[in-house]
């Protein structure tokens, strides 16, 4: 599977620090183009702030939508880091180094940028500081930890402080390479944030070492993340929401559109910044046997939400089910779904040729996010807008209005421009795991053929 | 924080087998073990270079943050409920299943940060010396470092230039 | 860098090892697997004539079936989940379970133990029309549609025990090899299919449909991360003991039991985390049916079973394999994983009794909660006879064939050696794509 | 309180006497067609039988002031918490507009303010001045008339007395020309609320969510023997 080319480290240092040293026009055009739908987004949530929520499709049932869709699929996107990076960490895959940061980045940034949903779909933004932070101190009211949207902060802060740590421990070592390479004020920068690491056995002995102990600590919270946002919905008695399904369900489909959401990076990362040496169709392949399975878990639990949700015969979660398969618009957003998320890319994806072409893996992971963001857009507008029992709110049809189409495009080009920044900042390609791998690359020859191979620490 | 106001000597190798050759020889030469590391770009298996096995309290970390978390998160949640009892939805006043979502977040918030500070001062990290070092080491090039000279600093400069080291850098003058 | 090595020496030097599994007398030694032989025999006699009985006499009450239903339940969970442990190490192309696959793919010989007393549960379910099923009311439902599923699941077990261990009862040629490539990932895979499908069937048909109000979507997906969770446990189990009993130490290094239990921790993890899933959601909802749900199955008069299932299922093995000393043992992962075997028995009660006291016409709510029904010695002798049943057969199998696969030891050889980096010791993996 | 849907002839006083009473915002046909009208108390309208034998049954819905509130627990500020005297009580200066509640509620008398509200000249004379206006952004619901009952309180006490039964009416209730509507404290056995509630016809609107609402209705006396 490890087809990688010997690599000397002067050379690694060069492909990998390139970018990061050098600006390219591109760059600049790429940050000019997301900086101005990033300001379009920003331009319309003033209006909303100004004029109220009247601007967004929303009514008196559907209190919730495209905003809370965003959130749940930034949030799923955001689960791409760990999954990649910490369990690949842990089973020692070989072929994780050269894309665990851009993975753990995309983490950071797609978190981020979910988190400013729940926060601009208030009815009054600026008094929301009150409820991620206590305020009434005179009178002792603080938030209520009873609330599902506490703990969903309280998870996510969390997520989000050990991704930020976990990405900067294992840059230090990158930091202190990039201080080498060099000089005048960005090297005093990077020399700071290094914090002199200068790469003594110890130092090393402890990155090895972190990489595991962090991961496996960063799991159970990121297991933990989207449950509690799939909480957010089922620990309300609506039918369609009041499921006990929800939490690994929304987990399984993070993990779908989160591995998508890194298959996409590593294309855009290896195309722009010249990467082919080092993010390979083998890389492609690997990742491409994982989606299998994870899609195919995903189809299951998606199975399961159905079948028990008409099992019991009740009519109120029959009519969420109603809704979705045969009225228009959701009956065709659903076969869209099904099409993108499974029917299209699980195929292609059992053939190798397919996993180790770059352009399928890019549009097939395209793909499966589009399927992704439409189940979340399903999951949160069909059982806020089934008929329910009151003639009060029979006909609530949603129609998501131009600045929710602004503010999601925005959501995306917000991410898209961290990942830039970042990448333009910092090396978006672990630079010394890359160079670890070399270390440790070996080859056995077996009868005939000669077969890659890789040393490892004894453990006992 | 290792080498702060000491004299050391950093001397620069093209190969792994070198460094393991330095090491040797300055042991024989009477330095010892915790009077050298060795720097290179990329992580080495364990005593590869023959050096010493370093020993860390990593693994002592998460749990005092997780019990300092855990801590926090119990205050929090429980003050946070007894402070100003006011019902919800008719849900007990210390409502245990809510609570322990956010404990668990607290836990884990507390091990992850406390982890990250264990692994920045278990690496003697931020490391302030003026021990020697060379760009050249993250270029792929291996650094042994011998610190604690004490007057033996021309002794250790031979033994380095001995062991095939196509430099060396240090703080003191070279003799 | 790289140096070339020469694993055809390295397995030369390993020849003698692999001729003593092949020549030894397999598994237990002859008295001692006699005296094995006949205690688990005379256990599943007991079960099988007990079971006769039951299915001999009246019908009614059908609560009657609750411990049978519990026993089906665990064999699944323990033997027939025991097979994924394969699956998994395979796909993953894990070295450290080459030594593993055999033991947890003979485990799969208990589905035939589980299918048919499976398939006579589904003869005692009560009248089908308008109850809450996934069969809605289909003709042959759900019998015809749950004995296909869980025949289909025997057979698959059946063919994969076949075909991997035919290189060792006969020399194999490169055709042999091609096939057993591609078919035992294929095999393993529509193995894990049907399992899961036989999960959601048992959990929906034998379960949910008996008890008015309980349509819990996640209950399908938990069982069968359960059934994960007990069918690795077990092969550790089963795999501690050989290796002990067996003296095939040598073949089964510590390394598999270290990385089996960071697997086992995972999966521990989840049971909790999915059980949480399913009881947050319930006691935050607080509608009337879902109170009663929480009473029957957790804390009513089933609280036993439960509070056992929890400590046993969740809370020993984490407090036990959190410790990476006891992981790196074999005594440690076996404690845990007997832990969890045991504990995963009490799971199946406390699902399975309930709903099979409520067995009866189909009704809309669940009025009063009914009281618990203990085991008589019937019920006991099924629970233990079952499995008892099961377990000869799989040492039964261990007579025929070594309890390490030898063909996956031989390529693990090759595969992999421990060789000098500069001053230190490494290990080489080859990876083959 | 008891609503006697027996009673109830569909007028629509409560509608607008609440409407007025608690500074609800207008609702021009454009609100009803975007479906972001406010009645905090609403009449619903439901045809029964074929023409033309065709029945109107008419079905006064307001919050319910649940015992077990659905939308209490999720809101993560406590802008709702249930008072002692059994009200779900919605405090505007710490709504921050999550609408949570208003997803929990089953009975969708949760009303988010898409804007600020306004009323033309000389409209905005008529407010009532014990009422805030609520600002855009916030969630508002049926409070029982709480500045009445409070005001009854106050008077109560000082007179040196509890309140009587009967003595403080929300507006819905006054206005109901048929007495449709009958408010009372359900804790006094002996209240007119407490002895209505014990009748036979006795109901409340999805009572098998088991939240307990304080509202009791009273089923609609058949008297067409042929429709059954």
């Amino acid at each position: 599977m490890q087809e990688r080319a010997a690599l000397s480290p002067a050379q690694i240092n060069g492909d990998l620090l390139h970018f990061a040293l050098k600006t390219p026009r591109q760059f600049w055009i790429a940050l000019g183009v997301l900086g101005a739908i990033v300001l379009a987004g920003v331009v319309s949530e003033g209006f909303i702030v100004v004029l109220g929520l009247q601007l967004l499709g929303l009514t008196n049932t559907v209190y919730w939508s495209v905003f809370i869709a965003n959130f749940v699929f930034w949030v799923g996107i955001s689960h791409a880091g760990v999954m990649i990076s910490a369990i690949l960490r842990l089973v020692y895959a070989e072929w994780r180094r050269p894309i665990t940061r851009c993975a753990e980045v995309l983490t950071i940034f797609a978190l981020a940028t979910a988190g400013l949903f729940p926060l601009i779909h208030t009815g009054r933004v600026w008094r929301t500081i009150y409820w991620v932070f206590p305020y009434d101190f005179t009178r002792n009211v603080w938030p209520d930890v009873r609330s599902a949207l506490i703990w969903d902060p309280s998870a996510i802060v969390t997520y989000l402080i050990g991704t930020i740590l976990f990405v900067y421990s294992d840059l230090l070592p990158d930091l202190a390479n990039a201080r080498d390479r060099s000089a005048g004020f960005r090297r005093r920068v990077y020399a700071v944030l290094s914090l002199g690491f200068r790469g003594t056995v110890r130092q090393w002995r402890l990155q090895t070492i972190a990489g595991i102990l962090l991961a496996s600590l960063i799991l159970p919270v990121f297991v933990s993340v989207h449950s509690i946002v799939s909480w957010d919905f089922s620990m309300a008695i609506l039918p369609g929401w009041h499921s006990t399904i929800f939490a690994p369900y929304f987990v399984i489909g993070a993990i779908h559109s989160g591995v998508a959401g890194v298959v996409t990076v590593m294309v855009l990362v290896r195309r722009f910044l010249r990467l082919e040496d080092y993010i390979r169709p083998e890389h492609f392949d690997a990742v491409g046997r994982l989606q299998v399975v994870v899609a195919a878990s995903w189809l299951f639990f998606f199975l399961m939400d159905f079948y028990f949700g008409i099992f019991s015969r009740e009519a109120a979660e029959i009519e969420v089910w109603n809704l979705r398969l045969f009225t228009p618009p959701y009956s065709a957003l659903l076969l869209v779904m099904i099409i993108t998320g499974y029917l299209i890319p699980v195929p292609l994806w059992l053939f190798r040729r397919c996993r180790r072409s770059v352009r399928i893996m890019f549009w097939t992971s395209l793909a499966v996010n589009v399927a992704l963001w439409i189940e979340r857009y399903m999951l949160v507008i069909t059982p806020l807008s089934y008929k329910e029992p009151f003639t009060f709110t029979w006909v609530t049809a949603y129609k998501p209005q131009p600045v929710e189409y602004i503010i999601t495009a925005a959501a995306v080009a917000l991410v898209l421009l961290g990942l830039l920044v970042f990448a333009k900042l910092f090396p978006i390609v672990p630079v010394w795991a890359v160079k670890e791998g070399q270390v440790l690359r070996r080859e056995v020859r077996i009868g005939r053929v000669t077969v890659p191979a890789v040393a490892r620490e004894k453990k006992y | 924080m290792a080498v702060v106001n000491t004299e050391a000597l950093l001397g620069i190798f093209e190969t792994p087998e070198q460094v393991a050759g330095a090491l040797d020889r300055l042991r024989a030469d009477g330095f010892l073990a915790t009077d050298m590391t060795v720097l290179t770009d990329a992580p080495y298996p364990e005593g590869a270079f023959g050096e010493a096995s370093e020993r860390h309290r990593l693994y002592v970390w998460p749990f005092v943050g997780a019990a300092c978390g855990l801590a926090v998160g119990l205050l929090l949640t429980i003050g946070t409920q007894i402070s100003y009892p006011l019902v919800t939805g008719g849900k007990p006043i210390l409502a245990i299943p809510p609570m322990i979502n956010v404990l668990y977040e607290g836990t884990l918030l507390g091990a992850l940060i406390m982890t990250v500070i264990g692994i920045i001062f278990e690496s003697r990290l931020p490391d302030l010396s003026a021990a020697p070092y060379d760009p050249r080491i993250s270029q792929g090039y291996f650094g042994v470092l011998v610190f604690r000279l004490a007057g033996r600093a021309d002794m250790a400069q031979r033994a380095l230039r001995r062991a095939g080291a196509i430099d060396v850098v240090g703080t003191l003058p070279s003799g | 860098m790289s140096e070339v090595l020469g694993p055809v020496a390295r397995r030369r030097a390993h020849q003698a090892e692999i001729e003593a599994l092949l020549t030894r007398p397999r598994g237990l030694a002859g008295p001692a697997f006699g005296a094995a032989a006949g205690v688990l025999g005379l256990l599943a006699l007991a079960a099988g004539v007990n079971l006769g009985m039951l299915a001999l006499g009246s019908a009614e009450p059908r609560a009657k079936w609750g411990y049978t239903a519990s026993a089906v339940a665990f064999l699944l969970q323990t033997f027939q989940g025991a097979p994924l442990l394969a699956l998994t190490a395979r796909l993953t192309k894990s070295l450290w379970a080459a030594s593993l696959n055999r033991i947890a793919e003979l485990m799969a010989l208990g589905g035939l133990i589980t299918a048919p007393v499976f398939v006579l549960l589904l003869f005692q379910l009560p009248d089908w029309h308008t109850r809450p099923s996934i069969w809605f009311d289909w003709p042959g439902a759900p019998q015809g549609y749950d004995a296909a599923a869980i025949l289909m699941l025997a057979l698959a077990g059946l063919s994969l025990v076949e075909l991997t261990t035919r290189p060792d009862r006969r020399s194999a040629n490169p055709k042999h090899w091609a096939l057993l490539d591609a078919g035992a990932g294929t095999l393993g895979a529509i193995y894990a299919l049907l399992y899961v499908y036989v999960q959601v069937l048992l959990m929906g048909d034998l379960a949910m449909s008996l008890v008015p109000g309980w349509h819990s979507a996640i209950v399908p997906a938990s069982h069968a991360i359960q059934g994960l969770q007990a069918g690795f446990a077990s092969v550790v189990l089963a795999a501690a003991l050989t290796r002990r009993l067996g003296r095939v130490q040598h073949a089964m290094p510590l390394d598999a039991f270290w990385s089996a239990s960071k697997l086992l921790l995972a999966l521990t993890l989840l049971f909790f985390y999915l059980f949480w899933a399913e009881f947050l959601t319930y006691w935050y909802g607080r509608r009337p049916d879902e109170q009663t749900l929480l009473t029957l199955l957790m804390f009513g008069p089933y609280a036993v079973p439960f509070a056992l299932s929890l400590l046993l299922n969740f809370a020993a093995p984490f407090a036990l394999l959190i410790w990476n000393r006891v992981r790196r043992s074999v005594a440690g992962p076996m404690a845990a994983a007997a832990s969890i075997v045991l504990g995963s028995l009490f799971e199946q009660i406390r699902l399975f009794v309930p709903a099979w006291s409520l067995a009866g016409p189909v009704r809309k709510e669940l009025e009063a909660i009914p009281p618990a029904v203990f085991p008589a010695l019937p019920d006991v002798l099924i629970l233990i006879g079952l499995p008892a049943a099961a377990a000869l057969l799989t040492i039964c199998a261990l007579r025929a064939v070594a309890p390490v696969s030898i063909w996956e030891y031989k390529s693990e050889l090759l595969l992999k050696a421990d060789e000098p980096y500069l001053r230190a010791e490494v290990t080489v993996l080859a990876k083959p794509s | 309180m008891v609503v006697d849907v027996d009673r109830c002839t569909g007028c629509q006083a409560c509608v607008v006497a609440c409407q007025a009473e608690n500074n609800v915002a207008l609702n021009e046909e454009q609100r009803f067609l975007e479906h972001r009208a406010k009645e905090w108390i609403r009449v619903e309208r439901y045809w029964e039988g074929e023409f033309p034998n065709v029945k109107a049954r008419f079905l006064p819905v307001l919050c319910q002031h649940c015992d077990n509130a659905p939308c209490e627990p999720v809101c993560p500020v406590y802008a709702i918490y249930h008072s002692a005297d059994g009200l779900n009580v919605q405090v505007y200066n710490r709504c921050v507009g999550t609408r949570y509640c208003g997803n929990g509620c089953q009975w969708n008398v949760r009303f988010f303010n898409f804007w600020d509200p306004s009323w033309p000249e000389p409209l905005n004379w008529q407010l009532n001045p014990d009422v805030t206006v609520r600002s855009k952004g916030l969630i508002e619901k049926c409070t029982f008339c709480i500045q009445r009952i409070n005001r009854a309180k106050r008077t109560a006490a000082q007179a040196g007395r509890t309140v009587s039964d009967g003595e403080l009416q929300p507006a819905c209730a006054q206005a109901c020309p048929t007495n449709a509507l009958v408010f009372g404290n359900r804790k006094d056995p002996n209240s007119r609320v407490s002895t209505l509630s014990a009748s036979p016809r006795r109901y409340r609107l999805l009572e098998e969510l088991g939240t307990e609402p304080s509202v009791v209705y009273l089923k609609r006396v058949e008297v067409d023997v042929e429709q059954e």
